[in-house]
C-alpha cells in the first residue's frame, strides 16, 4: 500500500492521498494522466489492467479503491 | 491458427457475396404511345450527345435549344398562331416558313422557353443528310442507317433528347418531323 | 388530472389551428386561376338537373345551359375543369350522383386522346379534386388520377400541400377563409369577347390512332355507371379547331357509340353555323358567347330527338322561379362584360362573376 | 430519412399500441421485429451483411466466454498445485487464444461492412448530401465490436440469446443514426417488461417532436441552400466561403441533432434510455470540451476502444508516455476520420480533430500556468471569447465535410486572408432577390429556428420548468407549417395564368 502512495505522491505533489476521496473533493485524476498512473502501476506491481477498468471511474476515486484494485489483479 | 484464418476467410467471402446481390433497379421504360400534341416516340434515356440539329437557309434550329437567337436569324414567318390552351399551362407559339413548321412552347412557370417540333412541309427544303419529302424509302436507310424504333411506318432516330421521325406511306416519304422530347 | 386536462386542451387547440391554417392556406381560386373554384360550384346549386354535362373546357365554356332552359326547359349543370381527363370526368359523375340522378349525361370524349397528362398533372389535380367533397369514390379517383410524387394524405389533409404557400399569402385568402363567391353560372364560364381564329397548322399524321388504356376504360366505367342508374348517356364532341381532331379517332367514337346505342354529336361535321371568325375568344380553342348561344340552340334539339328522357320543364313554378334568377345573373355578367369589351376592348375585370354582380 | 414519412409514423403508432398492449415477454421480440423489418428497407443487401454480422460475432463471443470460464476454472481447480508464474503464463496463454477469436471477429465484421459500403459506392455513383445516411448502415458495426471488446475485457457477461443480442443491435431507433449506445446500459432497458409509464412517454413525444422541428424546418431548409452553395464552389470563397462553413454548422447540428432527437424519443416513448448524443456542443471553451458535446457517443467509443487499449498496450509502453499519448491520438481520429468514408476530406478532418488535440495537450501546462497567473481568464467576457474561438476552430475543421475536395477547401481558408470579398459579400444581399438559394423570408424562419434550436435546450431543464402541453402542439402545427417536405418544395411554379 505504501508504495502505492509513493507513487501517487510522486505524481502528485500536493494532494494528500491518505484522507482524498474523488467523491468528495471532487475529480482529480483527468483521462490523460490515468494513462500515466496506470502504466507506472502496472510496470512497480508486474499486473495488467484489462482497458475496460479506464472508461468507468470507480476504480480510482481514492488510494484504498486503487489498492483494493490492484490487489485483486495480482491474484489472478 | 490457420484454422480461424481459413474460416473468418470463407465467412468474409460469404458476406461480399450478400453484399454483392443489393437490389438493382431495373429500367422499366413503359413503352406508352402519346399523340402527335406532345411527342410520339417513347422517352429513350436522354444519351449524351447533342439534340438533333436542322438547317434552314444556314439558321442552325437545335431541338430544345431557345427560341429567340434562331427567330432573329430567321427574320419574320409567313404565318403565325399563339395557342394559350384552355388551361393555366403556358403558350405554345407555331410558325410557319417556306417548306418548314416551327413549334416553340413559353411555359407558364417562367422557365426558359425552347423549341419543341420543326415540321417540314414540302420537297423545297432538305435535311440536312439529304433527304426530303417525296423521296424513295430506301434513301432513309442509305441516309441514317439503321432506325431506333418503328411504328406503322414511322420510322425514329433518337439523338440526345431528341428524335427524328420519318414517315412513309406507299415506299414513299411523306412526313419528316424533328422534335424535341421535353417530357420525359 | 391536471395533466391530462392540459393535454386535451392542447389537442383541441391542435385541431381548430391545423384546420384554420389549412383553410387559410388553400388556394381560393377566386381570381387566377378561378377555373380551380368549378368543382365546387356545384354543391351551390339546387341539385335538381335533367342534364348534367361533363368535359374539359370543350364544354364549360361552349354550352349555354340558360340558353337550354330559356328556349328548351332542359334545367342542365355543367361539371367542368380545365384539362379535365376522362378520369377526373368520371370522379365527376360519380360525385354527382352522390347527390342527384339525372336523366341523361352529356359527355365530351375530347380527352380521349391523352393517354397521360399532357403536361405536369399534378395542378390538373389538385384543380379537380380540391373543391370535391371528400368520399370513398372521391378518394379512389384520387388514387387514380395521381401523378406518382404526389402522396393521397395531401388530398385529405391539404395543408401538407399547400403548406408552403404561407410566403404568398394576400388579401383574397383572408377576404374568401369562410365564404366563395360564384365564378360561372351552372358551370358555365361566360366569354364575350372575341379572338377570330388565324392560320392553323396542318396536322400531323400520327404513327398510331389508338387511345390509352386509362382514358378507354373511364369511359367504359362511365358506360356501366350511367346504365346501371338507368341515365343516357350521349357523347359529344365540340366544334374547337386546336388541338386537331384527327378522323380516325373518330371514327373509333362512331363506332363505339354505335355498339353501344349511344348519341353521338360531333359539332365540327354536325353543325357549319360556328364562324371561327366570330364565334372564338381564344383562336378557335374554345367558343365566345355568342358561339356558345348558337351552338346550344343547334345542339338543344338534336338533344331532344336524341335522350328522349329530357323533357320541357318549363312551367314548374320551383324550377321557374330558381332559373329566373340564373337568367339575370347571366345577363347582368353579359352586359358588363360588352361594357367593359366596348370601354377597352377586350374582357379582363369582368371576367369574375363576382366583378359583374357587384 | 426514413423517419420522415406517414408509414414510419403510423407503424409507430400501430407499434406503441401493440408494445404496451401484448402479454409483457412479447416486447422485446416485437421491437426485434419491427427494427428487422425497418432495417430491410436499407436493403436487402444491409439486412443480410447485419445478420451474418451478428451471428458471427454472436459466435465468437460465446466461445470466448466459454474459454474464459475454461481458464478460470482451470486456475481455480489448480490454485495451489501452480506458482504464480506458471498461473501468470497460463492466463496470459489463454489471453492470446481469445484475443485470437476477438481480432478474428473484429477482421470479419469490418471486412463484410468494407464490402457492403464498396457495394454501396458502387451502385450509387452521386454523393448523398447528407452526411447521415452516408454513415448509416455501419452504426451497428460500432455496438457490435464494442460488445465483442467488452465481452473479451470481461466487462459484461456475454449475451445467451443470440436474438436479444441481434436487438441490441439494430434498434431501429438508432439503428440508422445513433447514438452508438453500449450493451451494458441499454440491454436491461431493451429487454425487461415494461408497463407504460406516462411521464416518459410524454416526454419521449416531445423529444421527437423537438427533433422533427429540428430537422424539417431549420435542417432541410438550410439544405436548400447548401446545395446551392455547394453547386458552383469556386464562385464563392471567401466571405461567402466562410458563411458557407457557418450554414453548413448549423445545417449539420439541426440535421444531425434532431435525427437523434427523434432516435432518443423513440426509445423513451418504449420506456428505454438511451445515451445523449449532443448537449448543446456551441457552447464547448475547448476542443475537448467540444468532443464531450458533440456526437458524445463516437467520441467515447473511440476514447474507450482505441485510444485507452493502445495507450496502455503492451508495444507502446517503450516510448514515454508524452509520445504514447500523441500517437495514440493520431491513430484514433484517423480511423474516427476513415469510420466516416474512405475519403481524403474525411482523413484530412480526423487527423485536422488529432492535431489540434495533440496541440492543446502540449500546450495544457503551459495554459494552466497561465489561468493561475491571470485571474480574469475566470470572467464571463474569457469564457465567451473561448467559446467563440473553439466555434470558430471547430467550423473550420468541419469544412472538410462540406465539399469533398480537400484542395478546394484550403484555398478556401487561403482566399479568407488573400480575397475576402468583405463588399461583394454585403452587396450580393441587395443585389439578389433570392439569397443562395433561399427567399429572404425562408432565411427569417431558418435564423428563428436556429435562435430557438439552440438558445432553448429545455430538456436539460428540472421537471417542473417543462414547457406546457400546448406548446407542443403549437411545434407540431410549426412542423406542418414551415416543414420543408412533399411536393410543395417547388412551390414557385405552380399558379400562373397570363391574360
Amino acid at each position: 500500500m505504501d508504495k502505492l502512495l509513493e507513487l501517487l505522491n510522486e505524481l502528485y505533489p500536493d494532494v494528500d492521498f491518505a484522507t482524498y476521496d474523488a467523491r468528495t473533493d471532487g475529480p482529480l485524476i483527468q483521462s490523460l494522466e490515468m494513462v500515466e498512473l496506470i502504466t507506472e502501476i502496472e510496470q512497480r506491481f508486474d499486473i495488467e489492467f484489462p482497458p475496460s477498468v479506464m472508461g468507468d471511474p470507480e476504480h480510482f476515486y481514492s488510494a484504498a479503491a486503487i489498492w483494493a484494485l490492484i490487489e485483486r489483479l495480482e491474484d489472478e | 491458427m490457420k484454422k480461424i484464418t481459413a474460416l473468418v476467410l470463407a465467412a468474409a467471402l460469404l458476406g461480399i457475396t450478400l453484399a454483392a446481390c443489393g437490389d438493382t433497379t431495373t429500367t422499366n421504360n413503359d413503352d406508352n404511345d402519346v399523340t402527335r400534341t406532345t411527342q410520339v416516340a417513347p422517352t429513350p434515356a436522354p444519351t449524351g450527345e447533342a439534340n438533333h440539329t436542322f438547317m434552314f437557309n444556314n439558321v442552325e434550329i437545335t431541338m430544345g435549344a431557345l427560341p429567340d437567337p434562331v427567330l432573329a436569324a430567321l427574320g419574320p414567318a409567313l404565318d403565325e398562331m399563339r395557342e394559350p390552351n384552355c388551361a393555366i399551362e403556358g403558350e405554345d407559339v407555331t410558325l410557319r416558313f417556306p417548306g418548314m413548321i416551327l413549334n416553340l412552347t413559353y411555359p407558364a412557370d417562367g422557365t426558359a422557353p425552347f423549341i419543341v417540333s420543326v415540321s417540314l412541309i414540302d420537297d423545297s427544303v432538305g435535311t440536312p443528310e439529304g433527304l426530303y419529302i417525296g423521296a424513295p424509302a430506301a434513301d432513309i436507310a442509305r441516309l441514317y442507317g439503321q432506325y431506333d424504333r418503328e411504328v406503322n411506318g414511322f420510322y425514329y432516330f433518337n439523338q440526345g433528347r431528341s428524335t427524328l421521325e420519318i414517315a412513309v406511306r406507299d415506299g414513299v416519304v411523306v412526313q419528316i418531323i424533328y422534335q424535341y422530347l421535353f417530357l420525359d | 388530472m391536471k395533466r391530462i386536462l392540459s393535454i386535451l386542451l392542447a389537442f383541441v387547440f391542435f385541431c381548430t389551428a391545423f384546420w384554420a391554417v389549412q383553410r387559410l392556406l388553400m388556394p381560393k381560386y377566386m381570381s387566377n386561376p378561378f377555373e380551380g373554384a368549378l368543382t365546387a360550384e356545384y354543391y351551390r346549386s339546387n341539385f335538381a338537373h335533367d342534364l348534367i354535362i361533363i368535359g374539359s373546357c370543350e364544354v364549360y365554356s361552349n354550352i349555354s345551359p340558360v340558353v337550354l332552359w330559356e328556349e328548351y326547359g332542359i334545367p342542365a349543370f355543367i361539371r367542368g375543369n380545365p384539362q379535365q381527363l376522362m378520369w377526373h370526368s368520371r370522379a365527376m359523375l360519380e360525385d354527382t350522383l352522390r347527390h342527384e340522378t339525372p336523366r341523361a349525361v352529356l359527355l365530351s370524349i375530347q380527352a380521349l386522346m391523352y393517354p397521360t397528362p399532357p403536361h405536369d398533372g399534378e395542378p390538373y389535380n389538385r384543380m379537380v379534386f380540391d373543391g370535391m367533397r371528400l368520399s370513398l369514390p372521391m378518394l379512389r379517383n384520387v388514387r387514380e388520377s395521381m401523378t406518382p410524387e404526389e402522396s393521397m394524405l395531401s388530398y385529405v389533409f391539404p395543408l401538407l400541400r399547400f403548406h408552403s404557400r404561407w410566403q404568398e399569402l394576400n388579401h383574397e385568402d383572408l377576404q374568401f377563409f369562410w365564404r366563395r363567391d360564384p365564378v360561372s353560372i351552372n358551370g358555365f364560364v361566360m366569354r364575350a369577347d372575341v379572338l377570330p381564329s388565324g392560320w392553323i397548322p396542318p396536322p400531323a399524321m400520327l404513327p398510331d390512332y389508338s387511345f390509352g388504356q386509362q382514358a378507354i376504360d373511364a369511359l367504359y366505367d362511365m358506360l356501366a355507371i350511367t346504365q346501371e342508374h338507368g341515365i343516357e348517356l350521349i357523347l359529344f364532341k365540340a366544334p374547337s379547331l386546336l388541338p386537331h381532331w384527327h378522323n380516325e379517332w373518330d371514327a373509333w367514337v362512331v363506332d363505339f357509340a354505335e355498339q353501344h346505342g349511344l348519341p353521338y354529336f360531333n359539332a365540327i361535321t354536325s353543325t357549319d353555323t360556328i364562324d371561327h371568325q366570330y364565334h372564338t375568344f381564344n383562336g378557335g380553342l374554345n367558343l365566345n358567347l355568342a358561339g356558345a348561344e348558337r351552338l346550344t340552340r343547334y345542339l338543344a334539339p338534336w338533344l331532344m330527338d336524341n335522350a328522349p328522357s329530357l323533357t320541357d320543364r318549363r312551367g314548374e313554378p320551383a324550377l321557374d322561379a330558381h332559373w329566373q334568377q340564373l337568367a339575370t345573373q347571366y345577363r347582368a355578367w353579359q352586359a358588363a362584360q360588352e361594357a367593359e369589351i366596348a370601354e377597352t376592348g377586350r374582357v379582363y375585370h369582368s371576367i369574375l362573376l363576382r366583378n359583374a354582380l357587384s | 430519412m426514413t423517419f420522415i414519412s406517414p408509414w414510419f409514423l403510423g407503424g409507430l403508432c400501430v407499434l406503441f399500441v401493440l408494445y404496451y398492449t401484448l402479454p409483457k415477454r412479447a416486447q422485446w421480440p416485437l421491437l426485434l421485429l419491427a427494427s428487422l423489418g425497418f432495417y430491410a428497407l436499407a436493403g436487402w443487401a444491409a439486412l443480410a451483411a447485419m445478420l451474418v454480422t451478428v451471428a458471427a460475432s454472436y459466435g465468437i463471443a460465446m466461445h470466448m466466454s466459454k474459454l474464459k470460464i475454461a481458464q478460470k476454472a482451470h486456475v481455480a481447480q489448480h490454485r495451489d498445485s501452480m506458482t504464480r508464474d506458471e498461473r501468470k503464463a497460463y492466463n496470459a496463454a489463454q489471453k492470446r487464444r481469445q484475443r485470437g477469436w476477438l481480432i478474428a471477429g473484429l477482421l470479419f465484421n469490418f471486412s463484410l461492412l468494407a464490402a457492403v459500403k464498396i457495394g454501396e459506392a458502387l451502385a450509387r455513383i452521386d454523393i448523398i448530401p447528407s452526411m447521415i445516411f452516408f454513415v448509416g448502415i455501419s452504426y451497428y458495426m460500432f455496438r457490435i465490436c464494442g460488445y465483442l471488446i467488452d465481452v473479451f475485457w470481461g466487462k459484461i457477461e456475454v449475451q445467451r440469446n443470440p436474438l436479444k443480442l441481434a436487438l441490441f443491435t439494430i434498434f431501429f431507433p438508432y439503428a440508422m443514426i445513433g447514438p452508438i449506445s453500449r450493451y451494458h446500459n441499454v440491454a436491461d432497458a431493451l429487454l425487461n417488461e415494461k408497463r407504460i409509464d406516462w411521464a416518459l412517454f410524454g416526454r419521449g413525444l416531445q423529444r421527437m417532436i423537438w427533433g422533427f422541428f429540428k430537422v424539417m424546418v431549420v435542417g432541410f431548409r438550410l439544405l436548400l441552400s447548401i446545395n446551392h452553395l455547394r453547386a458552383t464552389p469556386g464562385e464563392y470563397s471567401g466571405m461567402f466561403a466562410f458563411f458557407t462553413m457557418l450554414v453548413w454548422g448549423a445545417y449539420l447540428y439541426a440535421d444531425f441533432s434532431g435525427a437523434i432527437d427523434i432516435s432518443i424519443g423513440i426509445a423513451m416513448c418504449f420506456g428505454i434510455r438511451v445515451e445523449e448524443n449532443f448537449i448543446s456542443p456551441f457552447r464547448a471553451r475547448d476542443i475537448f470540451d467540444y468532443w464531450r458535446r458533440w456526437h458524445i457517443t463516437m467520441g467515447t467509443w473511440f476514447r474507450d476502444y482505441v485510444f485507452y487499449p493502445l495507450s496502455v498496450a503492451k508495444f507502446m509502453q517503450k516510448w514515454p508516455t508524452r509520445v504514447k499519448i500523441h500517437i495514440a491520438t493520431a491513430v484514433t481520429w484517423f480511423t474516427t476520420g476513415i469510420w466516416h468514408g474512405v475519403a481524403w476530406n474525411f482523413i484530412v478532418w480526423g487527423l485536422s480533430n488529432g492535431v489540434v488535440i495533440m496541440i492543446s495537450q502540449e500546450l495544457k501546462p503551459l495554459y494552466e500556468r497561465f489561468n493561475k497567473r491571470f485571474s480574469f481568464t475566470k470572467t464571463k467576457v474569457y469564457t465567451c471569447f473561448a467559446i467563440v474561438r473553439t466555434f470558430l476552430l471547430l467550423t473550420l475543421i468541419r469544412a472538410f465535410d462540406i465539399y469533398f475536395d480537400v484542395p478546394l477547401t484550403f484555398r478556401h481558408f487561403a482566399s479568407f486572408i488573400t480575397n475576402p470579398q468583405f463588399g461583394a459579400f454585403f452587396r450580393y444581399f441587395g443585389e439578389h432577390e433570392v439569397w443562395f438559394g433561399l427567399a429572404p423570408l425562408e432565411w427569417l424562419v431558418a435564423a428563428l429556428g436556429i435562435a430557438v434550436m439552440i438558445a432553448v435546450p429545455w430538456f436539460r431543464k428540472e421537471e417542473k420548468r417543462r414547457p406546457p402541453a400546448i406548446f407542443w402542439a403549437a411545434l407540431v402545427l410549426v412542423i406542418f407549417i414551415f416543414g420543408m417536405y412533399g411536393l410543395g418544395f417547388d412551390m414557385q411554379d405552380f399558379f400562373y395564368m397570363q391574360f
